[in-house]
């Protein structure tokens, strides 16, 4: 049965009497415990999707159905408290501190790699850690669905990649529904087991990868799945 | 050296008071000369008479301090969360606001008889307004970005409040307490017009009515200087309970202190 | 009608608790002080618990006395009594506090003025609708100076000598120890209330306590007149009492107590002085109507 | 609808007060009939007495309230550049702030005479601070991050205030400005103790001395209704010139309007 | 002769008494009208140098000895002013208004590709349009020094190639000095004539890369390059 299913979606806004369509009649059905990924340029409507589905955002059209109420995001920008520590905004979302969730935000802290900066304020971080901070922040929420817009975007290729592997293994281990918004094709490819192409606001492409994890970015396979969803959106930036 | 600094000016204009008197440059009668209003002082505090004054006053502005934060605050709380209680209420308290409290001591009195309870009340009319509407201004103004952020974890409108909008508004009500605190001593005057027997504020009435220029001055001094150390203690404090420090984190700075 | 007398017929029956008596010292108050001091009132009443509010102004003693905080103004300004009663305070008279035409003066620090015809055309600073005030126009029109001849500017009494002291005005109305204050301070005294009017101050008491409790108001009368006694027998320790109080040297006590009367007794002279100040008050449009004067006094 | 909806409160008082007059509720001498007061009214308003004093003191309010808010202004601005000032004068205005203006009428008295210029020094000294304090803490708590790129821009120090920290500010020297507007209306009457022979305040003390509450009222409605309509009007003036309404984005909201 | 010349440059943080070496002797002299990218992980120190550069952060150690006075930045962040629409953001640099800067003002908002939303506020953009909107705003200050603090960061394959090319033709038309951040190995060897590497505050690799313009990224020269400093920095990830 579906978790989450999105039936013609859309969302228009004005700015100064201009009315800009951000999402266009999407239509998505997603099952507990998949990996989505979109991906679409700049402006498309990633942002906006997300915002809706965890009701940020109020849709001008269509419905959303779902049967899960701990949807978590993880925010393009970080948006840490900057009163907090490290720490302190890593556990922000948890309201009481028993020894599970010390544990738990230990555990993040160290994976993130943020664990000798602690006790640093975020105007004292790289934007880098920022963005871990804001990741581990949500993990910590530990939400039925997590999105993720952009999670990774100013990071390093190293931490990238390391990261990548971390959600890959959170997925696997926990089989939570996760829907991860990024600009790179290559990372939506590499994460998602389902990869939905968005531009100006239409859903341009909506196929599966079911290759296996962790996947060889240069394995024909991969690379034939990148093509197709980057032709797809060059397609439409030529046509 | 910091705190020698703001010295600087009080010690001149003490000098400036001193050599005038001593040279007749001024009405004696009005401004007499600080040995003058020194040996007031000392007489005054030799009986213990400034000591009371001073606790009941002390008595008075802080207890008018504390109620009207109490209800300042509860009622921005409150007219954040609800803008239809905002909407009834805006026009009766802007209309309040602008009511001078000395016009409505006859009003208070038929309330509130001649005892403290009305001159609590005009403490709290005078002390009301700053922290209520910085209060208001700053939960209103708090960083939509980070609410969101509290709104996507589920929380509580109470926790959102405690969690994301106070920290981020704590500058603001925190001028407003400041302000208040100042407008509750100015309205001890205002307040101790009403049948009182005792407190800084009937002192200086008191010694008007007698004609004793050396008392009045003794007067202003101490609600001046007691209400600026009490300010310094109180907020002192607060800052110590808040955390303060992590605010200058934001480059907000603490003015004043 | 019908609520008024059910609320006072079952007020009769309720024991008197506390008693409130204004207390005011200034200009020079020596009974009050005394009273107080000396615990009079306290040894008089037993059990009753009687309260000193310090209310000095005289308009705001009779809004207390409108809303029952106040059942005995000790000193009453007679301007402030009819004011009252004429607006509907329900105040009565029952004695004389005191009769001080020495204790009102006109006062100026100005060298040039030597009487009060160089007031003409002068600023005079002075509390408006008082004794004083009547003092001003009674005295300008002895010296054929009438009021509108003369810029009356509204103060009470410690601003209008702050203003004169500094230059500001030209004289001022000034009543009780700022008098001896202001001539430290170098002014002098153009005129006082000698042969203008007495300055009455009366005794007041709240119409519907009167009307419950006669009998404490004749034990109050009791104690005042004690006072009295015991001021003429005491008199050096009792000038010590006041000068304490108010913060004027002995000295000054001496010289200003014997230009006080306190007899309390209303005399026929009284009720002409009151009418008199009437009279201002009415011609000076500081009371929209006169009244009879016998319905503020205590029938006898 | 919205306008409306201020007017429920006040009506509903109205009606309480119409009728507990009528029952004999409370003491009439305290709080009259409102037919007395409204007859108070026609009557002032008819001689044109009412237009006289509302004229007066409109003038009196607005002058001070201007004055002020250009001194605390540049005051605020001149700490918030100089550390070192900041600090010298730091301890006398604490002090200041808490002295209650009318124990200085003496001594203003003296300095300024009895003129405009006393009752102006009041209303100032009551005015001051919360434009002062709400200015400089608007100036200090100003976002460390933008400001860093007005400096990377080359922008003068007069350049990074106007563009940068005045806008960042604003909803705090609003708030500061509209209390500090209040405070001059509530001032009056004790601006207007000094020597005056005209302006609601003297309008209400002299209706006090003479005992008529009806006036009283017509004074205190005066004050309270002219006050907040003035700083509607004053205020909406602002936000149109200062295109308030992109405030709005920020998710700021405009308090009380 | 050099424009910029950095000598010993060192800087220390404290974050709660603990030291924090965020440079550490770091010597460069950079010619003017030379291409410098500046690559390394998350946190190595890369915002810190070009904060110190601009004169935002004080260094702890060392000396900085330049010719010129007009230098931009480009931050990691957008810092919009909220208040603001894009279009004025965009001219936020520029004190008057002249013909010829209204000019470029609106060559700029055309080339990043945000003229349709001019009369927006920065709170009504995608995060992608709100850093395009950064750097426009830097580029219309025209300084002569450029610094970009991963500037690209949030934008997808197509637009940041985009960019890419736009940067390095207003570099060959008017021959600026620019000092370009990244975390991406290749986009460092995609822009610059130099590349510096940078690993928890050390220089680890300064490289010319005599390449021409526009570059192919499968050509074996730029893939050497690459490889060099990739290696480079893997190297002290290992020792
Ligand atoms: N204001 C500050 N106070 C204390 N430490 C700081 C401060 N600014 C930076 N740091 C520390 O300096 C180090 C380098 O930070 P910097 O911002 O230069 O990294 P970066 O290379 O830009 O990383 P990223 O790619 O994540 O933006 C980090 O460890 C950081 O914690
Ligand atoms: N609050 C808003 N008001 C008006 N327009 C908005 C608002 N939020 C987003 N938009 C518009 O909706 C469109 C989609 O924006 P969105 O933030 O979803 O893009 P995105 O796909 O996340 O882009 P990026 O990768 O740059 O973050 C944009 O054209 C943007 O201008
Ligand atoms: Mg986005
Ligand atoms: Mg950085």
């Amino acid at each position: 049965m579906a978790q989450l299913v999105i039936r013609n979606l859309s969302k228009k806004f004005h700015i100064h009497n201009k009315e800009i369509t951000a999402l266009d009649n999407i239509n998505l059905s997603i099952n507990e415990g998949t990996f989505v990924t979109i991906v679409g340029k700049s402006g498309c409507g990633k942002t906006t999707l997300l915002k809706i589905l965890c009701g940020l955002e109020e849709k001008t059209y269509g419905e959303i159905t779902t049967n899960c109420k701990n949807i978590g995001i993880v925010f393009q920008e970080p948006r840490l408290m900057p009163w907090l520590t490290v720490e302190e905004n890593m556990q922000f979302s948890l309201l009481e501190r028993n020894h599970e969730q010390k544990y738990l935000v230990e555990k993040y802290l160290k994976l993130l790699d943020l664990y000798s900066f602690k006790d640093a304020y975020p105007s004292q971080i790289s934007g880098g850690m920022a963005q871990r901070v804001s990741l581990g922040r949500t993990l910590c929420y530990n939400p039925d669905i997590i999105l993720m817009d952009e999670p990774l975007g100013a990071l390093d290729a190293f931490n990238r990649r390391k990261l990548q592997k971390e959600i890959i293994d959170l997925f696997l281990r926990e089989k939570k529904t996760i829907i991860f918004v990024t600009h790179d094709v290559e990372e939506a490819t590499f994460l998602g087991q389902r990869i939905v192409a968005l531009d100006q606001g239409r859903m341009i492409k909506d196929i599966s990868n079911n290759l296996e994890y962790i996947r060889k970015i240069n394995d024909i396979d991969f690379l034939n799945i990148k093509e197709e969803i980057l032709n797809a959106i060059l397609r439409d930036v030529q046509g | 050296m910091k705190k020698v600094k703001g010295f600087i000016v009080p010690a001149i204009i003490f000098c400036i008071w001193w050599r005038g008197s001593e040279l007749g440059l001024w009405n004696a009668y009005i401004i007499p000369h600080p040995m003058k209003v020194v040996n007031a002082f000392v007489i005054l505090f030799k009986k213990g008479i400034l000591f009371k004054h001073v606790t009941v006053s002390l008595y008075r502005a802080l207890l008018g301090f504390t109620i009207s934060f109490i209800f300042a605050f509860l009622l921005a709380i409150s007219l954040s969360f609800s803008k239809n209680l905002l909407e009834l209420l805006e026009r009766i308290l802007d209309f309040m606001r602008h009511i001078p409290p000395m016009a409505l001591i006859p009003v208070l009195i038929l309330w509130f008889g001649i005892g403290e309870m009305s001159k609590l009340a005009v403490i709290i009319l005078a002390t009301f307004f700053p922290i209520f509407l910085n209060t208001l201004s700053g939960i209103m103004c708090c960083d939509q970005k980070l609410i969101e952020v509290g709104k996507v974890f589920g929380f509580s409108k109470f926790h959102i409040y405690i969690k994301i909008i106070f920290p981020q508004a704590i500058p603001s009500i925190m001028v407003g307490a400041r302000l208040g605190f100042g407008y509750s001593w100015r309205a001890l005057i205002g307040a101790e017009i009403i049948a009182a027997s005792s407190g800084l504020g009937y002192m200086i009435l008191d010694a008007e009515q007698l004609s004793r220029p050396d008392i009045i001055i003794v007067g202003i001094f101490t609600i001046g200087i007691l209400g600026s150390t009490m300010d310094y203690i109180l907020f002192k404090c607060t800052n110590w309970f808040l955390h303060w420090e992590k605010q200058e984190q934001r480059g907000g700075e603490n003015w004043l202190s | 009608n019908r609520t008024n007398e059910e609320t006072s017929a079952s007020s009769v029956q309720s024991q008197v608790e506390t008693i409130n008596i204004s207390y005011v010292t200034a200009p020079l108050n020596v009974p009050s002080i005394i009273e107080k001091n000396e615990n009079l009132f306290e040894k008089e009443f037993g059990d009753i618990k009687i309260n000193f509010p310090e209310i000095t102004q005289g308009s705001k003693m009779t809004e207390a006395i409108a809303t029952e905080d106040l059942d005995f103004c000790n000193a009453l300004g007679g301007t402030s009594a009819i004011i009252g009663k004429v607006n509907g305070v329900d105040l009565k008279i029952v004695g004389i506090y005191s009769r001080a035409p020495k204790g009102f003066t006109i006062m100026t620090n100005d060298k040039n003025i030597q009487s009060v015809k160089d007031l003409k055309g002068k600023k005079i600073a002075g509390p408006k609708g008082t004794i004083l005030h009547q003092l001003l126009i009674a005295a300008g029109n002895e010296a054929n100076v009438s009021i509108n001849d003369m810029k009356f500017i509204q103060m009470d009494i410690g601003n209008g000598v702050s203003s004169m002291m500094s230059g500001n005005v030209d004289a001022a109305l000034v009543a009780g120890p700022a008098v001896i204050k202001a001539q430290e301070g170098g002014a002098h005294i153009l005129r006082n209330g000698e042969g203008l009017l007495d300055a009455t101050i009366v005794i007041g008491v709240r119409a519907g306590f009167l009307k419950e409790h006669p009998d404490l108001v004749e034990k109050y009368m009791h104690v005042h007149e004690n006072a009295l006694k015991i001021m003429e027998e005491n008199e050096e320790k009792m000038v010590k009492m006041v000068a304490e109080e108010t913060g004027v040297s002995v000295e000054e006590v001496k010289a200003m107590y014997p230009w006080y009367d306190f007899n309390p007794m209303i005399t026929e002279k009284d009720i002409k002085e009151l009418e008199k100040t009437q009279d201002f008050l009415f011609d000076n449009d500081m009371i929209p109507e006169k009244i009879e004067l016998k319905t503020l006094l205590i029938e006898k």
